[in-house]
């Protein structure tokens, strides 16, 4: 009751000052065609090759295109290829070039210049020293045009989960400035870049689906925090801010922004490193598992928008998710008691929970979990790291105790798992179970989709009877929409699409 | 209309500083009544406290805000101060009453030049028909009458860059610009050394003469208004206790607090019976300084930087001089003559060129200044015993404490004092500790600044006995600087004169006071002759 | 004159004293209560109870993780007077040594130690503060080194100027003929005379210190999650500052009350010492 | 008579000396910075000997003292190198944020100058009287409120009472001079509040204290009205004595505005810093932070200039 109260006495704030916000200093555009997105991250490359932060990705998806592309669902669409062909042992891929496409600096789109991206991309041009700048497109060892004008991809082995990376952008043949002067396919013409505060992007007029885009100017503005975000949206400034927790969110006027959410498809994880005492002991590691209230963290961190997990996939990847996993962790402290007694550590111990402090989420899920922990003995101290710490020292240097980390993917089922291979480089919590090595081996040479399904679910039901880690949340993702736009899809990956994005007419 | 033989008329005059606590507090100014004649210069003596600032204060309708006049009037050319309105009161200063006060060095505006704080008077009390060179003209006249020789120059000058002596001139100047008919002086010399107090009184004499001014002299020194001032007037908690004319008063005080004020005024009535040692000429002396050369500002920087200007910056030039075994040595010189600075070149507390030699390897030393001579943080046992464990003859526990007691008892102090705090003590008793602490040191020699300058008559009676006694019994010799010259006659067999950082005079007391052979030996004796009535 | 003024002053000293003591008692005692008990555990979180407005339960309300203000505040203190006692401290000593060895010697060792002192003096504290802590990582330690670090100039500063002043007074020059040993004359004639000027510059600059402290804390830089700190508390509570302003009320009032108490505190050292000093 | 350009030189030696000295501090500082540039730039799924070819063009692998050289040859001809994380050149980036943080803490500056000068005058000429206790106690108060605290509260009473001004949106000054202003207003004044209180209470005290000095009873003496004594002698002299005040209070604004910025959202320096210090960007942070003391030296070198110009006593000696 008093909750309501204060919050409708908040909104009389909000819009107050909105209100003052487009009569007073600012020059706001309402007439024009375009929108402003606000963002947390720092965009800073805008290379579709070596791009690594999925802050940028979400920029340069708008810019560049791929032989296919995602849509909102997390269907792989054909997109600048019309048509792909997969081998038998999956490892040539032959792709149908699109006609009639033309690049932003007006030059022609045609079979070269896919030869000459994709090879860039997997480290194969004369200039290049063979080190592939997206590590994915590593086992790509030849691509050709054919003699019926296709490209044909050649790989080292069969591969059949390597066609989501060809999502990665194509940019005109011999054409390497994309960092100062991106050209690429998609909707929007890269128009300026200003650190620290906005991208901006022009309508591209000859773009190749007909009608798209609607906007003519979009301005991708930088934020410090969502809480900055929060303050530009209460004033108007800008019209889509996403990644805003559901309380956050909550303080918005319902009548200028509409809150869109959807799985985020990323995997929260208090990421345990299996080889450190006394975590390499897996009854400690099920203990924390069962020691922890995934609700109230969600609860908290969240409030509330956010799934369970309680293992390494997100349910958002369809049937690739192991449903009978659902639950294999409910909080029970008395278990988790007799865990710890049985490891022998019936009084606790101490522990370090690294977290880059960049990511608020994070942080307060370790300072619930700390809390949660103290019920079983374990005392949990939280050491803050900046993000390029955190990669060197926690990621890279796998030099810590326990994190947590939310980890992203496209939207490709082995990028989820793949990691937990005992030789990955993305292991990062030095998990390593033989049979586990064993299962991701054979997933890539098996064509047959429900037999790989079978597979992914073998794997995730040892990871979880292991308990390599702690899995927490896919946090939704909320995004605010001024209601003056219409069209905007929240995509269960970390980009935003502004193509479908017009003004609502009225 | 009638001539006023008094131009100023004070009618029993009360005033007092009443508080919200305290409304009816003891008066400051208790029924003072006088009246000021015209043309004469009038002396108002009394102690701090005693009435007379605030009297002056009060004729000039300066008295703080806080300050009642509770009764009385103050008449000026027959016109009642009192019943005017501030705009008229503040408009009579400067053009009717001038004001001086005590201390030059801060009485001018250190951001303003001379010529431009000059003008400003004359635009206060605006004359449309003046032109600025007129003004300039009235400046450049007046500071010559003040005796100003360079006064062009003097105009486009920094308060700093003026001498004591010069900046009072500067406010003579400024306070006689218009001419008033009154002038107030509050102490016009107590910081000036006694040539120059010489020589302003002269001017001030002048003045009054040339302009038909009357003069209110006010001071705490009753021998210093000697032969300047017509009549006296002395104050004492706020009453006027006695007045007559100068030379009645001087000579002949029939009130007893008058009495008591010259005789604190003239030490040398009390000393006597005073024996120091005799000495022995013939005997190796236990400080030998040859061709002292000294100076400050000695670090390469500076020396490098005042060598491109070819300034000299030494302060001493070839001084030399010895010292014997149980000789009490005065030394004499007005200010800036260089005695501080000798006196530090000695004490090795300064890079000099020549040298100096000491027989016995401690020497003492006394300051003029009581309150810092002792470190406020410790007390009088922390501070003996620290003189004790420095001298290196510091011996363990009882035997300690017997040693300082013994001293400090032959300093004419008991044990108790040994807790107390510096603060906890009177001025003369802080400079027998600082001799007790040289004593306890068992130095061949003990120098003395001007020990006696900030005590009063009866203490510094009783140090000067002190340290004769202990140049009797303890064959300690004695450098004594001092401006008294009674002292000297009384104590010192033989003296030194120095000036611009010269030793120009040299020889037995007697010779030296009796023929002066140096001009300058001869203005400073003529000087305290005139202030002190030698 | 003076004798007025000093009447006058005494009751003007002891009513800052009185305010002082009040606003710097009220974090203290908080301090010292929270050693020994807090309403709930300052770090308990309780996601059932998030965000309530204060009520009996939770008298100064819960955060958004349900954790009680009140006990947090309380436990904030500790951080406070921790860093800032511990930071003055290090600044004390090393200004003192260093302000009272350029005043004493002057020269050359003076010109070296001013000019090294004055040139992070040119760095807004707070930059170099903030610097320091990004280089080495947020630590309680990290924060305490580098702010003693930035305030030891100030001190120096004090001493150095008081050394220059003490040094030209007799009792200093009878201590030199005498023969004492330049290091005893710092220690045990100069630096007890210190006191007086030192005292205040150290009040305030525990106030001074308590602001950086709790502006890095606030930009996430000071006292780590999750352990309170004030300046912490405040950067977590902008957030919900439209729906639960007193997440922003308490911790900012207490941090107030002592940055205040150390000022009228110092403001009566001021006018009382002066008052001494003249006597 | 010393010369006024020999005190200018002397000056200009010190400010030179203590650039040396400033440099090398900062130099030192981030050479000690854990974690290696190369190794963030290419992420952590670098190898090691990519690592290695761009630590060379970087120029991390010469020797200290040659590295310090060229970057100091780089700081002062403002050129101090390309952000690791930008790709762009620190002094570009420096100067896109300039405009905000130089901005803010001018008009906090102007309002402590204009708010505390004639509080101090009027409370002074009685002091003791209601108004100005009253005026004492407030600053007491002010000067006890962290910048960032003064800040809360402020978005808080302006979003909410008053809903005059608008929170954390950056117009820039060639876009709309006025809402550049109008957007920096109340991050200034959350600086600027502590500050008054501060440069009132030193004011207001030195006015008193100028008010009881020899020189004005002399003026008074010489009978100039209680208002040509406070033009012409006691504001001039106080100011003597402010001067250094001001350039502290300067430097303090400068540092405030690093963390004001970040509670309004502003795109200035502080925020940049912040950034930089998260992405290892020595380039970048080396130079701001540098600049930042440059510009804190340069005030400081002016105060002296400028109090020798008021002071007489200083420049000729």
């Amino acid at each position: 009751m008093h909750q309501s109260v204060k919050k409708s006495l908040v909104f009389a704030s909000v819009l107050a000052l909105g209100t003052t916000a487009i009569a007073g200093c600012t020059k706001k555009a309402d007439v024009n065609n375009n929108a402003v997105v606000g963002i947390t991250q720092e965009p800073g490359i805008f290379d579709p090759h070596t791009v690594v932060a999925a802050g940028d990705e979400e920029i340069i998806f708008n810019v560049y295109e791929g032989l296919m592309k995602f849509d909102y669902e997390g269907n792989l669409n054909p997109c600048l290829a019309t048509d792909v062909e997969i081998s038998a042992d999956a490892s040539v891929y032959t792709f149908t070039i699109r006609e009639g496409v033309k690049f932003h600096d007006g030059s022609d789109f045609d079979a070269n210049d896919v030869v000459y991206s994709l090879k860039r991309a997997a480290g194969l041009l004369e200039t290049q020293d063979g080190t592939a700048l997206v590590s994915e497109l590593d086992s790509i060892t030849d691509v050709q045009v054919t003699s019926d004008g296709r490209v044909e991809v050649t790989l080292e082995a069969g591969n059949s989960e390597l066609l989501s990376f060809f999502t990665v952008g194509i940019i005109p043949e011999g054409y390497d400035n994309c960092q100062k002067a991106p050209v690429g396919t998609g909707p929007f013409k890269f128009e300026s870049y200003t650190p620290g505060q906005s991208v901006i992007l022009i309508k591209n007029d000859n773009y190749w689906q007909k009608g798209l885009p609607y906007l003519d100017k979009v301005t991708f503005k930088v934020c410090a925090d969502m809480d900055a975000g929060l303050t530009e949206l209460a004033n108007g400034s800008i019209d889509i801010f996403p990644y805003l927790s559901k309380d956050r969110a909550d303080q918005l006027d319902p009548a200028k922004y509409n809150i869109e959410s959807n799985g985020s498809n990323m995997v929260q994880i208090f990421a345990l490193n299996n080889a450190v005492e006394p975590l390499n002991d897996v009854r400690v590691r099920q203990a924390i598992n069962y020691a922890i209230n995934r609700k109230d963290i969600i609860s908290v961190t969240m409030d509330g928008a956010g799934v369970e997990l309680a293992t390494a996939m997100s349910p958002a990847m369809g049937s690739y998710y192991d449903t009978s996993l659902d639950g294999s962790f409910d909080q029970d402290i008395e278990k988790a008691k007799a865990l710890m007694a049985e490891a022998g550590y019936e009084n606790g111990f101490d522990i370090t929970c690294t977290v880059p402090s960049s990511y608020l989420i994070h942080v307060n899920t370790a300072v619930e979990l700390a809390s949660e922990l103290k019920a079983i003995g374990i005392n949990m101290e939280i050491k803050q790291v900046d993000w390029a710490t955190w990669l060197e020292s926690v990621y890279a240097g796998r030099q810590y105790e326990t994190t947590v980390i939310a980890l992203t993917s496209s939207y490709a089922p082995y990028d989820v798992v793949g990691r937990y291979a005992s030789t990955s480089d993305g292991n990062f919590i030095n998990y390593s179970n033989p049979e586990v090595d064993e299962l991701l081996k054979k997933i890539p040479l098996t064509a047959d989709e429900s037999e790989r399904t079978e597979l992914y679910h073998q794997v995730l039901a040892v990871l979880t009877e292991d308990a390599c880690s702690a899995y927490i949340q896919d946090p939704t993702t909320i995004t605010a929409v001024s209601t003056r736009l219409e069209g905007y899809h929240v995509y269960p990956m970390y980009v935003q699409d502004m193509s479908q994005v017009k003004l609502v007419e009225n | 209309m009638t001539r006023h033989i008094h131009i100023v008329k004070v009618h029993h005059l009360s005033l007092s500083f009443p508080t919200k606590k305290n409304p009816n507090p003891k008066p400051v100014l208790d029924d003072v009544d006088f009246g000021i004649r015209d043309g004469e210069i009038l002396g108002l003596i009394g102690n701090s406290g005693s009435g007379k600032t605030m009297t002056s204060l009060a004729i000039a309708g300066l008295l703080p805000e806080n300050a009642e006049i509770t009764g009385g009037s103050i008449k000026f050319a027959g016109n009642d101060l009192l019943a005017l309105d501030p705009k008229e009161r503040r408009a009579m200063l400067g053009r009717d009453i001038g004001m001086i006060f005590q201390e030059p060095s801060t009485a001018l505006d250190p951001l303003m030049t001379v010529g431009k704080q000059l003008e400003e008077i004359l635009t206060a009390h605006k004359d449309p028909s003046m032109t600025s060179e007129m003004r300039q003209k009235t400046i450049t006249d007046m500071l010559e009458l003040v005796g100003f020789t360079n006064a062009v120059e003097i105009l486009g000058r920094y308060p700093h860059q003026l001498s004591g002596g010069q900046r009072q001139r500067v406010l003579i100047a400024g306070a006689a610009l218009l001419k008033p008919r009154l002038l107030i002086c509050d102490e016009p010399t107590s910081s000036l050394d006694t040539v120059t107090t010489v020589s302003i009184l002269e001017l001030l004499k002048d003045l009054c003469h040339k302009l038909h001014m009357t003069i209110l002299f006010i001071s705490h020194d009753l021998s210093a208004v000697r032969g300047f001032c017509d009549r006296v007037m002395v104050m004492k908690d706020g009453k006027i206790v006695d007045k007559d004319v100068a030379s009645e008063i001087l000579t002949n005080p029939k009130n007893s607090y008058t009495a008591e004020l010259l005789t604190n005024a003239r030490l040398d009535t009390r000393i006597l019976g005073l024996e120091p040692a005799t000495v022995d000429y013939s005997t190796s002396p236990v400080l030998t300084a040859k061709g002292i050369t000294a100076g400050y500002g000695r670090s390469l920087f500076e020396r490098v930087k005042k060598k491109a200007e070819k300034k000299d910056t030494n302060i001493l030039h070839d001084v030399s001089l010895d010292v014997y075994p149980n000789e009490i040595l005065g030394l004499i010189g007005g200010s800036g003559s260089g005695k501080t600075t000798l006196i530090r070149t000695l004490l090795g507390l300064l890079p000099h060129e020549g040298s100096v030699k000491i027989k016995s390897s401690s020497i003492g030393a006394i300051f003029q200044d009581p309150v810092s001579c002792l470190n406020p943080s410790h007390n009088i046992k922390w501070h003996m015993s620290e003189a004790l464990r420095a001298s290196g003859k510091a011996a363990k526990g009882t035997d300690t404490m017997a040693r300082i007691t013994a001293v400090l008892e032959e300093c004419g102090l008991s044990a108790e004092f040994l807790s107390r705090r510096p603060d906890e003590l009177s001025g003369g008793q802080r400079q027998r500790i600082a001799i007790a602490m040289c004593l306890i040191q068992k130095p061949a020699l003990i120098i003395a600044d001007e020990p006696f300058s900030s005590l009063d008559a009866s203490s510094s009676a009783e140090l000067l006995k002190l340290m004769t006694d202990i140049n009797r019994e303890h064959h300690t010799a004695f450098l004594l600087i001092t401006h008294n010259i009674h002292i000297v006659r009384q104590i010192c067999p033989r003296l030194i004169v120095m000036h611009d950082g010269r030793i120009c005079e040299e020889g037995t007391t007697t010779d030296v006071l009796n023929n002066p052979k140096s001009e300058s030996t001869a203005a400073l004796l003529e000087a305290e002759r005139q202030i002190h009535g030698i | 004159m003076e004798q007025k003024k000093t009447k006058n002053r005494s009751p003007e000293a002891s009513i800052f004293y009185t305010a002082g003591l009040i606003f710097l008692g009220i974090v203290v005692a908080a301090f010292i209560i929270s050693l020994f008990w807090t309403p709930y555990s300052p770090d308990a979180t309780d996601a059932a109870s998030k965000l309530m407005a204060p009520c009996l339960e939770h008298p100064f309300g819960t955060d958004n993780f349900g954790r009680d203000v009140l006990s947090r505040v309380m436990s904030a203190s500790k951080y406070t007077l921790l860093i800032s006692g511990a930071g003055v401290g290090i600044a004390l000593i090393l200004g003192t040594i260093t302000g009272v060895l350029a005043g004493y010697y002057g020269g050359i060792i003076d010109r070296g130690i001013m000019l090294f002192g004055n040139s992070i003096m040119c760095f807004p504290g707070i930059l170099l503060a903030l610097v320091a802590v990004a280089v080495f990582g947020p630590s309680v330690g990290n924060v305490i080194w580098a702010l003693g670090l930035v305030f030891a100039p100030t001190f120096a500063r004090v001493c150095r100027v008081g050394t220059m002043e003490i040094k030209e007074l007799d009792y200093i020059t009878h201590a030199r003929i005498m023969g004492v040993k330049p290091l005893r004359i710092m220690a045990l004639h100069v630096f007890p005379n210190l006191t007086s000027q030192l005292l205040p510059a150290t009040v305030i600059g525990l106030a001074n210190m308590t602001l950086f402290e709790s502006g890095m804390s606030y930009l996430g830089l000071g006292v780590q999650p999750p352990d309170a700190s004030f300046g912490k508390m405040l950067s977590d509570a902008q957030a919900y500052i439209r729906v639960a302003p007193w997440l922003v009320i308490f911790p900012a009032l207490m941090l107030v009350f002592y940055i205040l108490g150390l000022y009228f505190i110092s403001e009566g050292l001021r006018v009382g010492l002066t008052k001494g000093g003249k006597r | 008579m010393k010369s006024k350009s020999g005190y200018i030189i002397g000056k200009i030696i010190e400010l030179i000396l203590t650039l040396l000295v400033v440099s090398l501090l900062v130099f030192i500082a981030f050479s000690v910075i854990p974690g290696d540039a190369a190794r963030v730039m290419l992420g952590p799924n670098a190898s090691d000997s990519q690592v290695e070819l761009l630590r060379a063009e970087l120029g991390l692998d010469k020797p200290l003292v040659s590295r310090y050289f060229s970057w100091l040859l780089g700081i002062f001809t403002f050129n101090p190198g390309v952000s690791y994380s930008y790709s762009i050149d620190v002094s570009e980036l420096i100067a896109q944020r300039l405009p905000v943080t130089l901005g803010t803490s001018a008009i906090a500056m102007i309002m402590v100058i204009i708010v505390s000068y004639p509080l101090a005058i009027l409370s002074a000429r009685k002091p003791g009287r209601l108004g100005d206790q009253i005026c004492s106690v407030i600053g007491h108060v002010l000067f006890a409120i962290p910048p960032y605290v003064a800040s809360l509260l402020l978005i808080l009473l302006a979003s909410s009472v008053f809903s005059l001004l608008t929170v954390g949106n950056y117009v820039k000054p060639s876009d709309d001079f006025f809402g550049y202003i109008g957007c920096l207003l109340l991050p200034s004044f959350a600086i600027a509040l502590p500050k008054i209180a501060m440069s009132f209470k030193f004011l207001r005290s030195s006015i008193i204290e100028q008010q009881s000095s020899d020189y004005v009873r002399t003026s008074k003496s010489h009978g100039l009205s209680d208002f040509k004594i406070l033009i012409r002698h006691v504001l001039p002299n106080s100011n003597v004595s402010s001067i250094t005040i001001i350039s502290i209070i300067m430097s303090d604004i400068l540092g405030g505005s690093l963390i004001v910025e970040q509670v309004f959202n502003l795109p200035g320096l502080g925020r940049l810093l912040l950034s930089a210090v998260q992405g290892r960007d020595f380039p970048l942070l080396s130079g701001i932070v540098f600049y930042i003391a440059f510009i804190t030296v340069i005030l400081y070198f002016i105060s002296d200039i400028a109090s020798s110009f008021a002071d007489p006593r200083i420049r000729l000696k």
